[in-house]
């Protein structure tokens, strides 16, 4: 798979909710991303910052990345402007592969997690048309949501705090998905708790595929710092997120 | 000018400009964004006999200017290391250091001999920061006398050239320099990292999985500084240092303090080409400063050389 | 909120923030820029029997993140001090801590006694990282027997709280706490500087007029952090922490720790209204993360404690 | 003395010579300085940063700081521009008393050691006047050779490489100078081995006063990183150059 230390032209910086911004990045190397794949981005910091993309324009060889600022990080990541160039390994790691078309498909997304969930709808559309779900903290955090209506697809919101859509978690949405739609796929991405959830929700009932996060020293495989368990072989093992993720089928994992 | 690097028994380095044990990964990672074959050397992650898991994360956290890590020295054993990730690095023509681990002066040695006449193996690097098992979980890189052990075993099974890598977190690390130059290590590579610890406030507990981890990057430049200078006045081998090092300067630095070669290790994370570029400007930067090779430059902070007193500014 | 902090023998502490050894003089002259009656605390630079001339310079170097210093423990000798410097920091109401220190057992015990019973004397540190004369120039911190003669000796001649000021450069820093625990100290502070060196290229020798120094910092929090946090573990002692600290939040994560109050140094030099500052903001500090007082916050990252696992993001 | 914290914005920024850059800054409290005391300033590196005053304007409430760069601090401060703010500790230290006008006046600057000199020049020209030597290693960098020909002071230049004025050093005119004016006065900065052939050539002849610069840490006396050898009472002591000087009389100290 393709991957380089690349330095992409800053097109576009735009707030796309509180504390939460979207870069649109140039780069044709960069574009050439599966969904759920990320870019390790050099910011001040010692280590690079992981972020996945949110949207993948081969044709005009962009790149979305959407975060939340959360520390110094993406904090000097929000400033960033129209013309600056970020430092950018990638795209790396694991990403979505593509549905079966022939099932059921849905997404849920939490917070920040619904980024590459938009990517990775907006690749296979033509495959398969996923019910979406988004959840948030509260209404102002909702993400993407009129992404996805863009492209034809319903969503499901739920917030914390019930200012927008269902009152509560994924959770209850996903659940009534889930029997609605018996032998479906589920693409998840969020808290890890979340994806803990959603992988003991469709256990027996649906494929899941979840995409992690975990902290990370060189991003590409090299250092073991990103790892979590899984079903090996024999007895539990260590897989990189970095790299034989971040997308793992649910079921692969020791959660 | 002339960088190459002439080490104990018959290793040579075409520039000394190593990648640090783990940090590099078994060499393939990288390849991607680094001309392997134009570095001095690669120390790979530490082998043991068998599979270590190594510890629960988070095993990274970044602290100002430095970079915590538990990874627990986590490696698929000495076996897979030859029949998987071996392979790689000798088809680039690297040289091969092979850092050994082991929880037993025997486990060192196993790894020891199963290394020696396998092709493509150059070196060997005694990683003596593990815990060990039998003396309760200290390392054996805290004891003059456990190090000595485990130099001594190393030895006996091996004509690999040697070379030990010191921990800093002792008193007096020329102490355990002498015990393994003693045990007839070949060098000493100096430092691994320091024990640090960092809280997560939110939490309320360790950051780390590993509660406490080792202390990398540029915070660490000073110690090791230091550390090399204190070795090198106290052992006739060749020091191989390390910790912190970021720019051809920072190279410079240690080769006045004495020593012959360097690795470098955290500041691949931010720039993975950053080797290289070291590599390339580092003749500049010795000639710059008045050294005609790398040679030149070794130990001439040490005391009894004539320091150079600028005049003027 | 409540940031008081209770130490033994009756040291109270308006908050947890003292001016670290070395760092804040004798008080004079910072007091333009601090509110010295403010702080929890100013621990005064250390102070020998006899005038100390200290190092040549350069006493002062960069490192990244790091401050190398080698002033050398420069100070006026223990008459000059009570007479010419204690009476300002004593009309300030300050907590004045008399750091203390000597080439001998004898000498520290000469300044301990020369303090008992001095108006405006709260608490003694026990400087153990001074070179020792006797011993061939190794500090008194390096070793546990040392550690605790010195102790004892000063136990004998005071009754004021006594702490003593742990060195991180040795293989196990509870060792010597426990030493010290054992020989009667009241607290441990901790730590001083980690010993470390820097190359001055140019002229090719040690940047340091002492040729090695203390590094200080942000760089080597992790570390104090760390030594903190094994200290904690090793006495039934309260312990000073400090190393690095440059905000409320550093203070909070060395009380998380283990540690009771905190001391702050070099981060002085850049912000000399700093202490001030972070007394301003620990309760608000303390508040987010759900504590109601300084107490509160004391060792909850030491392992028994039942650790807040975060739910969701 | 006055001497505070404080928060001093850029009224302007102009190169003065190759690598070397005049900061014309607004401060009613650092407009108090005497000539040869200095500010202490805020860089991102972990100490701050000595520079002497070039001007000090008590009527507009402006002072002057002229520096080369050397490294990092300094190049930041290059950096700085009309507007933004400095933080600044000052004024510190000891600086130039005024001459003793019944005796000839001699100023002895080598490189970035003339800009306190200058500020001497100013302050003091009422009293007498002194004639200006100015050392350099070469013509682009001597520095304020004009702002002291607009005082109307006659002005000797010395470069290294005979660029400008006398080849050499600022010792060949210095002699000169001594031999001509028996019991004069001299104030001298720059590099300290200058300083030191100032003060050996002055023994005897003139009274030499000099600035020195040394390694800080606090600038304000508390540390004692930046002291001196000098005699004491009895036996040799050390002086805090941020405190007891940066000035002194030449013969106080050891060289
Ligand atoms: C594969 C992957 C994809 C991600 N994609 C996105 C995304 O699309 N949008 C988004 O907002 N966030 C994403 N994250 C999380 C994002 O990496 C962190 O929010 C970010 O690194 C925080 O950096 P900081 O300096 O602002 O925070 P700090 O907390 O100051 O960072 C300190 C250190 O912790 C690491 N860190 C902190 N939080 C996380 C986290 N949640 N996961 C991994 N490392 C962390 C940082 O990388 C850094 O090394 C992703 C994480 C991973 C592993
Ligand atoms: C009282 C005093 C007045 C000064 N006035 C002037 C002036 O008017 N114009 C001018 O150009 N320079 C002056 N200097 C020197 C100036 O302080 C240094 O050039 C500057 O600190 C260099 O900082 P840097 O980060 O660019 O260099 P670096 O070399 O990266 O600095 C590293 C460290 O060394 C210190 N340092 C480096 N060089 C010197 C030096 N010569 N003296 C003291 N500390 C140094 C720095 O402050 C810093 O802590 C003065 C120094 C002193 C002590
Ligand atoms: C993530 C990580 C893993 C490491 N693993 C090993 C190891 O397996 N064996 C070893 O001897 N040193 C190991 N080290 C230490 C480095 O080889 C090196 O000694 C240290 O990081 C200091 O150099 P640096 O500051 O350039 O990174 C590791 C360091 C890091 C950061
Ligand atoms: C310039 C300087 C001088 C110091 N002098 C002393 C001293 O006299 N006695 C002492 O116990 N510690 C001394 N210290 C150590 C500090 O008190 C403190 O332990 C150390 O700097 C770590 O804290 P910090 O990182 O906040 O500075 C000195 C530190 C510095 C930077
Ligand atoms: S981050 Fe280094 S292996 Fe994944
Ligand atoms: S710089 Fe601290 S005493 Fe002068």
């Amino acid at each position: 798979m393709i991957s380089e230390q690349v330095l992409a032209p800053i097109v576009e910086n735009r707030a796309v909710a509180p504390d939460h911004v979207e870069l649109i990045i140039s780069s044709a190397v960069l574009s050439q991303a599966e969904p759920g794949q990320f870019a390790h981005i050099l910011t001040p910091g010692m280590l690079r910052r992981p972020v996945s993309f949110s949207r993948i324009d081969q044709e005009n060889g962009q790149v979305g990345l959407m975060f939340q600022i959360v520390g110094d990080g993406t904090r000097w990541l929000a400033e960033r402007r129209h013309g600056e160039v970020l430092d950018i390994l990638g795209p790396l790691g694991h990403g979505f592969a593509a549905p079966d078309p022939t099932k059921p498909w849905c997404l849920v997304g939490g917070g920040v997690g619904v980024p590459p969930l938009y990517a990775a709808a907006a690749r296979y559309l033509h495959r398969s048309r996923p019910d979406v779900i988004i959840g948030a903290r509260t209404a102002d955090w909702v993400l993407m949501a009129q992404d996805f209506k863009d492209l034809g697809l319903d969503v499901t919101v739920a917030t914390d705090d019930g200012t927008a859509g269902h009152a509560g978690t994924v959770m209850g949405p996903l659940e009534t998905w889930l029997q609605d739609h018996p032998d479906g796929q589920v693409f998840a991405c969020g808290p890890t708790p979340m994806l803990a959830a959603v992988s003991a929700a469709c256990e027996g009932r649906a494929t899941a595929y979840v995409a992690l996060e975990q902290r990370m020293g060189c991003g590409i495989g090299a250092c073991l710092a990103c790892v979590v368990k899984a079903h090996g072989k024999e007895h539990a093992e260590y897989r990189r997120v970095c790299t034989e993720g971040p997308v793992f089928a649910a079921k692969e994992l020791i959660w | 000018m002339d960088v190459s690097v002439s080490l104990p028994r018959g290793l040579t380095l075409k520039n000394p400009v190593i990648a640090a044990s783990g940090t590099f990964g078994f060499g393939p990672e990288y390849s991607r964004y680094v001309d392997i074959g134009a570095l001095g050397g690669v120390s790979v992650k530490g082998v043991s006999p068998e599979p270590w898991l190594g510890n629960p994360t988070p095993r990274v956290w970044e602290t100002p200017l430095g970079l915590l890590n538990s990874i627990g020295l986590q490696n698929p054993g000495m076996d897979v290391f030859l029949q998987e990730d071996l392979p790689f690095l000798r088809d680039q023509n690297a040289v091969v250091i092979v850092n050994i681990i082991g929880h037993t002066v025997d486990e060192y040695a196993q790894v020891a001999a199963r290394m020696n006449h396998e092709p493509g193996v150059a070196a060997l690097e005694v990683n003596i920061s593990c815990p060990n098992i039998k003396e309760g979980g200290m390392s054996f890189g805290q004891d003059p006398d456990q190090a000595y052990a485990v130099m001594k075993a190393v030895r006996q099974v091996t004509d690999l050239p040697v070379m030990v890598k010191l921990s800093p977190n002792v008193t007096y690390p020329g102490l355990i320099a002498q015990a393994v130059e003693a045990a007839g290590a070949d060098m000493i590579s100096a430092i691994n990292t320091l024990v640090g610890l960092a809280i997560d406030i939110k939490h309320r507990r360790p950051a780390l999985g590993g509660v406490t981890g080792g202390l990398s990057g540029p915070a660490i430049k000073p110690v090791a500084l230091r550390v090399v200078y204190e070795v090198a006045q106290s052992v006739n081998i060749p020091i191989i240092g390390m910790g912190g090092i970021a720019t051809a300067t920072d190279v410079l630095e240690f080769l006045l303090a004495g020593a012959q070669a360097v690795m470098v290790g955290t500041v691949t994370f931010q720039y993975p080409k950053r080797m290289n570029e070291i590599i390339e400007a580092l003749p500049q930067v010795l000639h710059e400063y008045g050294f005609a090779s790398v040679r030149d430059a070794v130990g001439q902070a040490l005391p009894g050389r004539a320091p150079i007193r600028g005049g003027g500014q």
